[in-house]
């Protein structure tokens, strides 16, 4: 029994954080949100040296063959300065991909070196309310279903789908007869559409991805296999959420320290000081869930749907909180671009509302408990025919 | 109780409905909150006119043009202009707060010079109290005056969160005047050119990407004798006269900023999914009744009003049901109508602005403690600053940080 | 334009604190709880002293012809001591009889006088989703049909009905072909069974109301003055509850004056002032929806619905958040019986399940809201045949 | 990150096991937590069965009757314990709390006297620390300690959140020695008989209508000489141990109080509409979440313990944590399941009984300054108790009362 980061572990962590520490990633946000779109970094020459677009490829397609937790570990460190590379949905692409790794052992190979890029084109899928895999519409609440997979082609509208743009290969996930596929497309296919809606966020990169018959190969994958490309998503945007509730926290409590007002600093006031016991609570339960999602994606699968949920749920509270106590701790100059904070601000409310956000995962933690509870209650009724 | 006008309330509505329904074609139209130079030069316009028609001033004393009215009145003059779908005053903050103060506080002279182009537009005005390390502790201002041999002043310092700065002649400045004696005592106000040599303004943008506030720099700007108002060293008094005049400005500016939930659930309602989701129809049920009962509050302080009160500190509770029911609608919208709610025309102001909002006017917290001490009598926590010299205190300070 | 109470809605209001002062209220609560019911004492005398049965009767019957925000303030004195009258049920049974004043007028009399005692057995009015009127189930959500009215006799169950135990006469409300409809019914004959569910919060009573072709007087009553019955029963539960939240803040606040932890009043730390504040807060705002709930039972019946359960929706949460604090500020000898804090926290979480609570009131408001909006649309559509 | 046991670890799993398959026909079956006398003997006999099976003091010495094990073989025992379906040990306080602070500060005749007694639930012990005026400033506590002319001594107060007073042989009391000192320097610690002349044992009831606690009055009671557990004066260090094995306790414990996520979920699915309602499931959701955390941070603090490392005042946050969540989850069972739930036997004491929890062991704001202070290194509130003589300050309160 051992529920901590290994050695390794904690070494993919630190390198992470030395390798961002070298890159002013949010003043590149707030260049980018000035409409010098330039002033973002391409920072993929930096993951690819990392080694980070190969963490989920197996070692036998040259990857890292690492699990989800280290996924989640690099993703709290990029969290933690805003980084704006696109890995989120590549690492994503690369765990689905990697069920039929054999038959996309090349490109796999490409992926897992960096040379080209993936994204995942993900679909929700079915609870215990619903049969259906769906995608959610551009705006409202309203799902449709999921692009429709016909021999090798596909067709369907996915929107807000994380780092589409400038993708090289997407993977969609569709249905087949009612059942999930997943096909690799080409982006430059006269298929495929995506169209780039990053905004309000400028480090976060988001396409609206049309498919109109693009042709693309299968991934010979099952339910559960596409199923955790959903949640291993939770679980990354979760692990980038505690990465912001930290730096979050660190800041506001350090300014805290300094700043003075009525002659005592303003973290001995209890407004103040309960409120950052508040930021640090949600992140501490943050990172248990954080843990407890990696360790069920990586040995024991049939908790990841409620793991990666609930990590999610606890993501989406806490890096609201944070952020907005990062802005009132700082008072007025909190609220302007002068200061940081605002970009945490962006981060945490964009963030909040991709993949069904944190009312979709609850009720995901809450379909699986009552799915459980209905097999229990089936388990222990009387065997009859 | 009854909400509609007495006979003699009812006869000023008629006047002023008239009035506005013969002049409104030359109102200008205003979309959004953008401020443009050429969209307030025509605001300007419009105040002067509406000073015409006597709808600028109406609790003003007559004889600094004017009206002479009571509460009541102003409420339904802002009520008519609101039904007109036409713009109000531009400088609210100088008719609203800052007149009255030179009302209240200034001399003759400041009076007959300052108040008349005040009220026609003629010259905006901005109020320069807040500083970057003086916002919730207002007292703690560090802006410096030095009053020299020849009876006039120098002031150095910086303010912020100034709205129309770049768009005032005059500010009102509050500054220390002597810094050795204890932190409320050695303030003095002062009415400040906007163009006088050493002012340079800065615009600050918020969260939304809007510039609704500015820095002012002031390096050794140079004010004429007589430029105080009030007494020299009784600036933390005026300056309180200014805040009760917000408190009844903002007492009668209607349902918090203009945000209404009928706009709300016009934006909802649209998303069949959202209009039926129990959960979005219980949350909005729920930032409704807030409104409501602001509106209804509303009513009760006019009532008060009417009656020759005071509004009491507990006007600062209708700010945080206001912000905060503000932020829960902003989060509802965006919930409900995903991403594209955050970059809407009608909700991203609603969405990025609240988080500053909270802090701007007193924090919340600054604000809950003062109720809980003036209304409820709750004791103080214990002050560390009182009576001890301004310059003590500031040392402390830079030592710790 | 006066939005403040009359100088006779003041003397109605101090009357009641007055009569009520003679009362240990509180004290009886905790005695009905130790299971000795006889310590409840019998208020109704009290009442009819007062007059309140006859608050809401015409004066031509003999009532005193008083309106909802009336009966709604002599609701908070009722609420700020826990008085356990059984006025509630009686006044909202008035209140729909009224609207049929001639056919029943010597019950009415007999009512207004409190010689007899009533009781509303209500119904929910229909919304924007859903068509029909219902009442709730026992336990759980589900709601069910309104019991239904033939010819002069009423079938059906209607549960948590308020103030229904000892009633001589039973005010239902139920379905006549597929309209709303009113019976007058004895309690006492055999079709009508009431079952006393008092319990968690002596001072509230309830019952069960099982109605098995019992016979009746019809109410010539139209939809809109059926619904009343409901909307002012929301409105006289937000003045309970505006009374209890009054009290509790008062006696919290009193309580954080004197005692002392760390060498300091326990009011002076922010965490105690901010809450006590919010009490206050949620209070006022209770208030103000109090009054605009009377004035618009009384002047603008069009708004009753979105005014009274607005007011409902502040009741219950500033009561739960008073009940809460009353307690807490209190530290643990707020939670044992030596205190009276308990029997507010029990009216409190009690009362919020009753008549749909907060939930339903809330969703209530949104579809006035909805229902407006889309009238405006409609109102704003071109006129096509 | 592994979760499966050392090969050691299994070994003493299968053992523990393999025990409690042979012994656990003779368990009492224990419903609700209603604490009848007939359940308490058996209680106590089952300890007395636990302790024979070295189930009980896993991590006292050895040389204490105790198994010299370490936090793991602890969670394994108690994981066991649950999984055979049998009560643990009954004097969880004794055991957990007070038994390892007689091993840190007691005297050894302490030791030899009272630690296999209480091992083996042959005589309970309660904990006599908190005061109606002294619950979350533990340092202000008045009961009165005065040493007499030979050698015993007399006490004098009244205790308050007493568990088990009524079944217990002895209590450790906190007292003030000597009131002319700083607050935390004149406090003594002592063993006392509950049988004793003068001790008056009376029963709280909590808002639920049981009553799990008891304040406990002392009239001048006579203790022989050498009843002080630690230094005279000292009596402050002595109960921070009590307080620092109340945390490993609770750390141990498992999820909260033993409100499972899957027990709502149970409750809540059986009403369909409630199962359906998205209101219904977020909320749920939200509060499973929060339990889930716990466990997770619960095998966090766990590993921590292993390597060593006690647990820090951050194992507050926990607490906060299960309160609020377990007030959530009361919140929603009778929203969702309506009045039924208030007095359901599965939910009453959920709903009823957590507004005293989040006031026991220090209140919500008290355990939040202290992580704040301790965690996040945020400067403390001003303190005016500093350096006073315990007498003074009760003086002054009493001057404000």
């Amino acid at each position: 029994m051992n529920f901590e980061l290994s050695d390794e572990q904690v070494l993919l962590r630190e390198a992470a954080a030395g390798a961002l520490s070298r890159v002013k990633t949010v003043e590149a946000a707030r260049g980018a949100l000035e409409d010098q779109v330039e002033a973002l970094p391409d920072l993929w020459p930096l993951a690819r040296d990392a080694g980070w677009p190969g963490l989920l490829v197996p070692e036998s397609c040259g990857g890292a063959g690492l699990g989800g937790l280290d996924a989640m570990l690099v993703h709290v460190e990029l969290g933690r300065v805003l980084a704006s590379v696109p890995l989120l949905g590549h690492v994503i692409a690369t765990a689905v991909l990697a069920a039929d790794a054999d038959a996309h052992a090349e490109l796999l190979a490409q992926l897992a070196s960096g040379e080209r890029r993936a994204a995942l084109v993900p679909a929700r899928p079915p609870d215990d309310l619903e049969s259906d895999w769906t995608v959610e519409a551009t705006r409202g609440r309203r799902r449709e279903p999921a692009p429709g997979i016909a021999g090798d082609a596909v067709s369907g509208f996915t929107p807000w789908v994380i780092d589409a743009p400038g993708a090289d290969v997407l993977v969609v996930v569709g249905v087949r007869d009612g059942e999930p596929g997943a096909l690799v497309v080409e982006a430059s296919d006269a298929g495929v559409e995506v169209e780039h809606v990053t905004r309000f966020d400028a480090t976060r990169s988001l396409g609206h991805v049309t498919l109109d018959g693009a042709g693309g190969q299968p991934v010979a994958a099952g339910a559960d296999e596409i199923a955790r490309g959903w949640y291993l998503a939770q679980g990354l945007l979760a692990g980038e959420a505690l990465g912001a509730v930290e730096e979050a926290l660190k800041r506001s409590v350090e300014y805290a320290k300094e700043r003075y007002t009525f002659g005592r600093a303003i973290g001995s006031y209890q407004a103040v000081k309960h409120n950052l016991v508040e930021v640090l609570r949600r992140g501490d339960n943050l990172r248990s869930l954080i843990y407890y999602a990696g360790w069920a994606s990586d040995s024991k699968a049939d908790e990841l749907a409620v793991a990666a949920s609930a990590a999610r749920v606890a993501a989406d509270e806490a890096i609201d909180f944070a952020a907005r106590q990062f802005i009132s701790v700082h008072g007025g100059i909190g609220a302007t671009w002068e200061h940081d904070a605002p970009f945490y601000f962006r981060r945490a409310e964009l963030s909040r509302r991709l993949l069904g956000g944190a009312g979709d995962a609850a009720g995901r933690v809450a379909a699986e408990l009552f799915a459980q509870s209905a097999a229990q209650s089936a388990a222990a009724a009387p065997a009859e025919l | 109780m009854d909400l509609s006008d007495t006979p003699e309330q009812a006869e000023y509505r008629a006047k002023v409905r008239s009035w506005l329904e013969d002049n409104k074609s030359q109102a200008p139209t205003v979309v959004g909150d953008r401020i443009e130079p050429e969209v307030v030069d025509a605001r300007r316009a419009w105040q002067r006119k509406l000073a015409e028609g006597e709808l600028v001033g109406i609790t003003w004393p007559t004889e600094y043009g004017g009206q002479g009215l009571g509460p009541l009145e102003q409420v339904i003059a802002n009520q008519e202009i609101g039904r007109a779908g036409v713009p109000g005053i531009f400088d609210i903050i100088g008719v609203g707060m800052l007149g009255p103060t030179i009302i209240a506080h200034g001399s003759e002279e400041q009076k007959h010079r300052y108040l008349g182009p005040m009220l026609h537009g003629d010259e905006v005005w901005c109020q320069l109290f807040s500083e970057p390390a003086a916002g919730s502790d207002l007292a703690g201002i560090q802006a410096r005056s030095r009053q020299q041999d020849d009876g006039s002043w120098r002031v150095s310092g910086q303010k912020v969160w100034t709205t129309n700065a770049q768009f005032a002649s005059f500010g009102l400045m509050m500054t220390r005047s002597d810094p050795d004696v204890p932190k409320h005592k050695g303030l003095t106000m002062f009415v400040v050119p906007m163009d006088a040599p050493g002012v340079t303004i800065r615009p600050l943008r918020q969260i939304s990407g809007d510039a609704h506030f500015n820095e002012v720099f002031f390096d050794d700007v140079a004010l004429e004798p007589g430029s105080e108002v009030g007494p020299v060293g009784g600036g933390w008094g005026v300056g309180m006269t200014t805040l009760m005049f917000e408190r009844v400005t903002i007492g009668l500016g209607g349902e918090g900023f203009g945000w209404r939930s009928d706009r709300f659930a016009a934006a909802i309602g649209g998303d069949e999914e959202a209009r039926r989701d129990p959960e979005v129809r219980r949350r909005l049920g729920h930032i409704a009744s807030q409104f409501l009962a602001l509106r209804f509050t509303g009513y009760r302080t006019l009532t008060a009003l009417q009656r020759g009160q005071t509004p009491g500190p507990e006007g600062a509770l209708g700010k945080i049901t206001t912000v905060n029911a503000a932020i829960e609608a902003g989060e509802l919208l965006a919930d409900a109508l995903g991403p594209d709610a955050l970059e809407d025309d009608e909700w991203a102001g609603l969405i990025s602005e609240l988080p500053g909002i909270k802090t701007a006017g007193g924090t919340e917290e600054i604000l809950r403690s003062m109720v809980g001490e003036r209304v409820l009598g709750l004791p103080p926590e214990p002050r560390l600053d009182k009576g001890i010299p301004f310059s003590e205190l500031r040392s402390k300070e830079v030592a710790a940080a």
